[in-house]
């Protein structure tokens, strides 16, 4: 063996981001001491985030079994059946730290990221949406004057997924102090495969040879995975030249060449280089398939001269992909490959001994057993503890809040409030149409697109809410399961699975570990008890800077199922007359509410309760109601209650309607407009239609409010017999369409990375 | 009416004109690859959306120095009909078979909207079946859609009636407000001298079905389809 | 043979991106910035050992894709061998 | 006072408009490119008559603006009174 570079001695291993424990575990496996090439494959794939060392466990509570699912978490997407012979590929990731350091770059590498998991699964990706948080936008570090986080990452995301021709459909932006010095990006991607079609990250096949092809490899992103897997400190800048650079266009012509080349049939296995690059490839595509590999690094395509077998392993370089081809047809594959003027190299070969050998200038650099680097990764058992001052926040008294004198005011104020306002100015930056299937773009509850040839829908939602899950990680982790859930089936949408994306602070902090943990079971409850399987997902730890961690966010990404694209819903009100009508239960909670924190600046007291039995109740009531055709709009109340969701059902449509409504009842006046609560949703039905409405929502035993009749040019909400809310459409469309007008649109200042003119 | 559908690396609306001409018109279509120079067996060629070669350099500019596109001015002079849309309207512009060319949008950000555009110009066999100042629903999807011609060209263009679609408001004005990219003379698409070579930045192809919105891009087709029934489908080659 | 081209917007071209640049120079207290543009410069390595030879290809590139003379002006630099585009006098390197 | 600046992509740093522009020409008969990177010029007239302190001054303008230091290299060069920026001995005007 030879050992390139310095000499390895335990402190080497724990500037590897290592442990002492760890690096002693890995003397264990190998019965030696590693070469320096050897430590730099054990940092990588034992990082956080290629081995989920602190999540892995809990993350098995989540429930991936259905009826329709065909290949759960544990590849690069998850995949479910949509019958017709169409299986759907998913798949949500995170790309926080990247973004943080260098925003335009950062985002659009995440979007190339997730769309290669998706089209290593032999699908062609149909979607993207984009789950974003910030820091206030009048925060220094979001810096709405000079456009850079926000701006640069939104530019990055259309960038990418506009050259690369997949339609960002979809999404939510969120704003928050504790994001200011960690945003998050998490894409998820949605991809369209022929049902027995599948392919998998898989090296079978003794004797069977690898195929690198794609971009050529340079020293980019050298230690990406364990740089994500590090809190920020001060030195981090000083770690910035890892940043990668996308190249969107030789992501389109590899997308291509890919599907030519499975068409084929010579490909047995396939998976993207993403964090860990080539090293995590094909120690994870042997380890799956219970085979080893033998590679030669020299044969590797490389942009940069003089590079060590470490650089070569572990190089992030954007994208490539590694193949297992049938002995004796990789010529056809070659082939394909020329024709889209791409690298296809054969670098080695399956064998059947369990180990990874690595050659270079003909000498072994590498030789260690593939199990050892993924199966064997040390899985910790992390402390969790219940924060301290979780009772401190979570006790509130209403008192201390006066009720607003001018709730008509308060309306106006919360439909401006960048994370409710309308982000229209964000989502005509992303190409929203290409593939035409878009049959409800952005701005809606979820998006709906069409299935060519089939008559039907998916509806895909993205949801998470950072506040209730710092109130109560539990619920916050249901909750965001149940309102992605609510907005497909708003749309239409039957669910049919789910994909995650945790995004949390330091895993090495029990208080973490803890919100972790119960994220993680509130979201397999909620998935019990609304039956959506999760087939896979993604977890971002260390999301903090200088101990500040951002708020627990679970985002959650659903996809529903339509029969009848015909039958999809939008959330605005359609015909002056139709009756306004809510079901769930009215009352609402100021805790965690938009309202507390936009208007008193307050983070505190107890999420609503969710009622899992009574959130399905719900959701399959609306569902039943859709698919009978008696529903002509349906809105879920989310973020700044009752009122906000009647406002944006009058002014989010092409055409603005207005309503009159009037509720009774007892509670406090802020908390019945303004207070959230799960299960509600808010739909508009033909008067005509009222008695077949009735008796199908009947059936689940929900409540129902008839709340008012749309129609006129203003919002009159009615409380007790007085009118507290009388907005024109003028005065709510400026509010919700005009305050991240000014802080994203036009033109911002030019950040110098912006891509191609 | 036999269409091509012209791919080059980058290309995306490729699929999106395919399934429209195959599956919405129910005409004969095939894909061609940008080395493909043997054009004698189309009527209509389509240039579609994307972004060939990733739109450096200038957009248009790699994929309008490529075989098949050195190739149309003869499939044009044996009466061929061609039809670029966003990229593909980049790349007759850049290959010089349409003047002017298309600049970094004013706001200097991608935009994907619905616009409106004026019909102008109604002796292109893409246009001979509409009215003139007929307004048509099509959106854009582009971050380089800024015509631009110098002043005397764009003078000589109007003047021959070259100028095919306008961008109005959805009741036919022209406005600087409807311009969505800060095109000369709201400017949306050109035609060559003879009408035989159409270019504009919207997408027809995604104006073609009631469920994605508007039907008003099937529109280009039928005048096409229209005129080829009159002309024959041979085209006097 | 290190080279390197230079394109530029003609005259009379609207150039948004370099008004929009000088208007953030301005709102960050560079108000002495007048007539920004921006243009493209290409530095490449030539294989080939004639300057005037060079002189010609190079020009040759720009009429053929590298330029579109609808909107664009273009010069070509043939740097003297040895010496590299960033050492010029007159010029502040980086940090 | 007129000055320019230029903004480049640092070694190392993957510029795939620079190898497909590249490609491009080697397609058009032009194999003798090598190493083809773009870049950025910002040519500006700057309200200043000291040429230090321009100097000062665009360096700063870099640093607050107009580079980005993650993946960019910039450099400026102020012109001497009088002489054009694209009058450089070595240099082709376009047509
Ligand atoms: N939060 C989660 N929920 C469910 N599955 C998860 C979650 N996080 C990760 N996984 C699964 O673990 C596997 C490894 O994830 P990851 O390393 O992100 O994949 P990749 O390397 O393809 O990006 C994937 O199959 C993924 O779906
Ligand atoms: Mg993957």
């Amino acid at each position: 063996m030879t050992a390139a570079g310095p000499k390895v001695t335990p402190d080497l291993a724990v500037a590897h981001g290592l442990s002492r424990e760890e690096y002693d575990r890995i003397i264990g496996l190998l019965g030696r001491e590693p070469t320096y090439t050897e430590l730099g494959l054990f940092s990588a794939l034992w990082s956080e985030h290629c081995s989920y060392k602190s999540s892995r466990t809990l993350l098995k509570r989540l429930p991936s079994r259905g009826p329709h699912v065909l290949q759960g978490p544990g590849e690069n997407a998850g995949v479910v059946d949509l019958g017709d012979g169409l299986a759907l590929a998913m798949k949500i990731e995170s790309h926080n730290h990247p973004s943080f350091i260098e925003p335009f770059q950062g985002a659009a590498t995440g979007v190339g990221g997730i769309l290669r998991d998706i089209f290593t699964m032999g699908a062609r990706p149909l979607c993207l949406l984009d789950s974003l948080r910030f820091g206030p936008p009048d925060h220094p570090a979001t810096g709405a004057g000079s456009g850079y986080l926000l701006g640069g990452v939104v530019a990055g995301i259309a960038h990418y997924g506009n050259c690369f021709g997949c339609p960002t459909v979809g999404g939510e932006v969120g704003f928050a102090p504790e994001y200011a010095k960690n945003p998050l990006v998490n894409v998820l991607c949605l991809g369209l495969i022929a049902r027995g079609r599948i392919f998998r990250a898989r090296a079978e096949g003794v004797g069977n040879t690898f195929i690198y092809v794609g971009a050529k490899t340079g020293r980019d992103g050298i230690h990406g995975a364990t740089m994500a897997s590090e809190s920020f400190d001060e030195t981090s800048s000083e770690r910035r030249p890892t940043v990668q650079v996308g190249d969107p266009f030789t992501e389109k012509l590899l997308l291509e060449a890919c599907l030519e080349a499975m068409a084929t049939g010579a490909i047995v296995g396939i998976q993207d280089m993403g964090a860990a690059g080539l090293a995590c490839s094909l120690s994870e595509m042997p380890a799956r398939a219970g085979t080893g590999a033998e590679i030669e690094l020299d044969r590797v395509p490389q942009r940069e001269s003089a590079m060590t077998p470490y650089e070569l392993l572990l190089s992030e370089s954007q994208e490539r992909m590694l193949l297992v081809v049938t002995r004796g047809r990789e010529a056809e594959v070659q082939r394909v490959f020329a024709k889209w003027e791409l690298d296809a190299v054969p670098i080695g070969r399956v064998t059947g001994d369990g180990v990874l050998r690595v050659r270079m200038h003909g000498e072994l650099v590498a030789e260690v057993p593939v199990r050892a680097l993924t199966d064997d990764a040390p899985a910790y058992d992390r402390p969790r503890a219940r924060p301290a001052w979780l009772d401190a926040v979570r006790a509130f008294d209403p008192a201390t809040v006066p009720e607003p004198a001018d709730p008509t005011a308060v309306l106006l104020h919360l439909l401006a409030a960048p994370t409710i306002a309308s982000k229209a100015s964000i989502w005509r930056q992303y190409d929203h149409m290409v593939g035409i299937n878009t049959l409800v773009v952005p701005g809606s509850d979820a998006a709906v697109l069409r299935l060519k040839g089939t008559g039907k829908a998916v509806a895909v939602a993205t949801d998470g809410n950072g506040r209730y899950a710092y109130l109560d990680p539990f619920q916050g982790g249901a909750m965001a399961v149940a309102e992605a859930a609510r907005n497909v089936v708003c749309a239409g949408g039957r669910p049919l699975a789910m994909t995650d994306c945790l995004n949390f602070g330091s895993p090495e902090r029990p208080e973490i570990m803890w919100q972790f943990a119960e994220a993680v079971n509130g979201i397999a409850e909620a998935c019990r008890v609304l039956e959506i399987p999760v087939v896979g997902g993604n977890v971002s730890f260390y999301n903090e800077t200088l101990g500040q961690a951002i708020l627990p966010t679970p985002i959650v990404g659903v996809v529903g199922l339509l029969a009848d694209a015909e039958r999809r819903t939008t959330q605005w009100f359609k015909e002056p007359g139709d009756l306004v009508i809510l079901l769930g239960d009215p009352a609402g909670g100021l805790g965690g509410s938009e309202y507390l924190a936009t208007l008193h600046g307050r983070l505190a007291g107890t999420p609503a309760p969710l009622d899992l039995a009574r959130e399905r109740a719900v959701q399959a009531a609306c569902l039943a109601a859709i698919e009978a055709g008696c529903v002509r709009s349906a809105h879920d109340c989310a973020e700044g209650g009752l009122a906000v969701a009647l406002a944006e059902g009058c002014v989010t449509g092409p055409r603005p309607l207005g309503a009159e409504v009037a509720l009774d009842g007892a509670g406090r006046l802020d908390a019945r407009l303004f207070g959230e609560a799960p299960s509600r949703i808010v739909v508009s039905v033909p008067p005509g239609e009222r008695v077949r409405f009735e008796r199908i929502v009947r059936e689940w035993a929900v409540p129902v409010t008839a709340l008012g009749r749309v129609g006129g040019d203003q919002l009159t909400i009615r409380v007790d017999g007085q009118v507290r809310i009388a907005a024109s459409l003028a005065a709510m469309a400026a509010a919700f369409g005009g305050s991240f007008e000014r802080l994203v649109g036009g033109a911002t200042a030019p950040a110098a990375t912006e891509g191609a003119a | 009416m036999r269409f091509g559908v012209v791919i080059f690396p980058g290309t995306w609306s490729d699929m999106d004109f395919h399934h429209v001409i195959s599956e919405v018109l129910h005409q004969s279509v095939e894909y061609l690859w940008h080395r493909d120079t043997d054009l004698s067996r189309f009527d209509c060629l389509v240039l579609p959306g994307g972004f060939s070669y990733g739109d450096y350099l200038r957009a248009g500019a790699i994929a309008g120095r490529s075989p098949v596109v050195s190739a149309l001015p003869d499939f044009v002079a044996r009466g061929g009909l061609v039809l670029g849309s966003c990229n593909g309207f980049q790349i007759l512009c850049e290959a010089e078979l349409l003047p002017g060319t298309l600049l970094r949008n004013e706001c200097l950000q991608f935009r994907c909207q619905t616009t409106h555009v004026v019909v102008e110009q109604t002796e292109t066999p893409f246009t001979r079946g509409l009215r003139r100042g007929q307004v048509l629903k099509m959106p854009i999807a582009h971050g380089e859609g800024r015509y631009h011609a110098e002043p005397a060209i764009l003078r000589a263009l109007i003047d021959r009636n070259q100028v095919v679609f306008r961008y109005a408001t959805e009741t036919g004005e022209v406005t600087a407000a409807a311009n969505p990219n800060g095109s000369a003379w709201n400017v949306a698409g050109v035609s060559n001298e003879d009408g035989t070579v159409v270019g504009l930045m919207p997408h027809p192809e995604r104006a073609s079905e009631a469920s994605v919105g508007s039907t008003d891009g099937l529109l280009l087709f039928n005048s096409l389809l229209g005129s080829l029934v009159e002309n024959g489908s041979a085209l006097g080659r | 043979m290190k080279a390197r081209i230079f394109v530029r917007l003609r005259p009379g071209v609207l150039d948004p991106q370099g008004a929009t640049i000088r208007k953030a120079l301005e709102g960050l207290g560079f108000p002495e910035v007048r007539d920004l543009r921006v243009g493209k410069v290409l530095e490449l390595t030539l294989e080939e050992t004639d300057r005037a030879r060079a002189q010609t290809r190079l020009d040759e590139m720009c009429r053929r894709l590298l330029a579109n003379p609808v909107i664009e002006d273009y010069s070509c630099e043939v740097e003297e061998s040895g010496r590299q585009p960033s050492a010029r006098p007159g010029e502040v390197p980086g940090p």
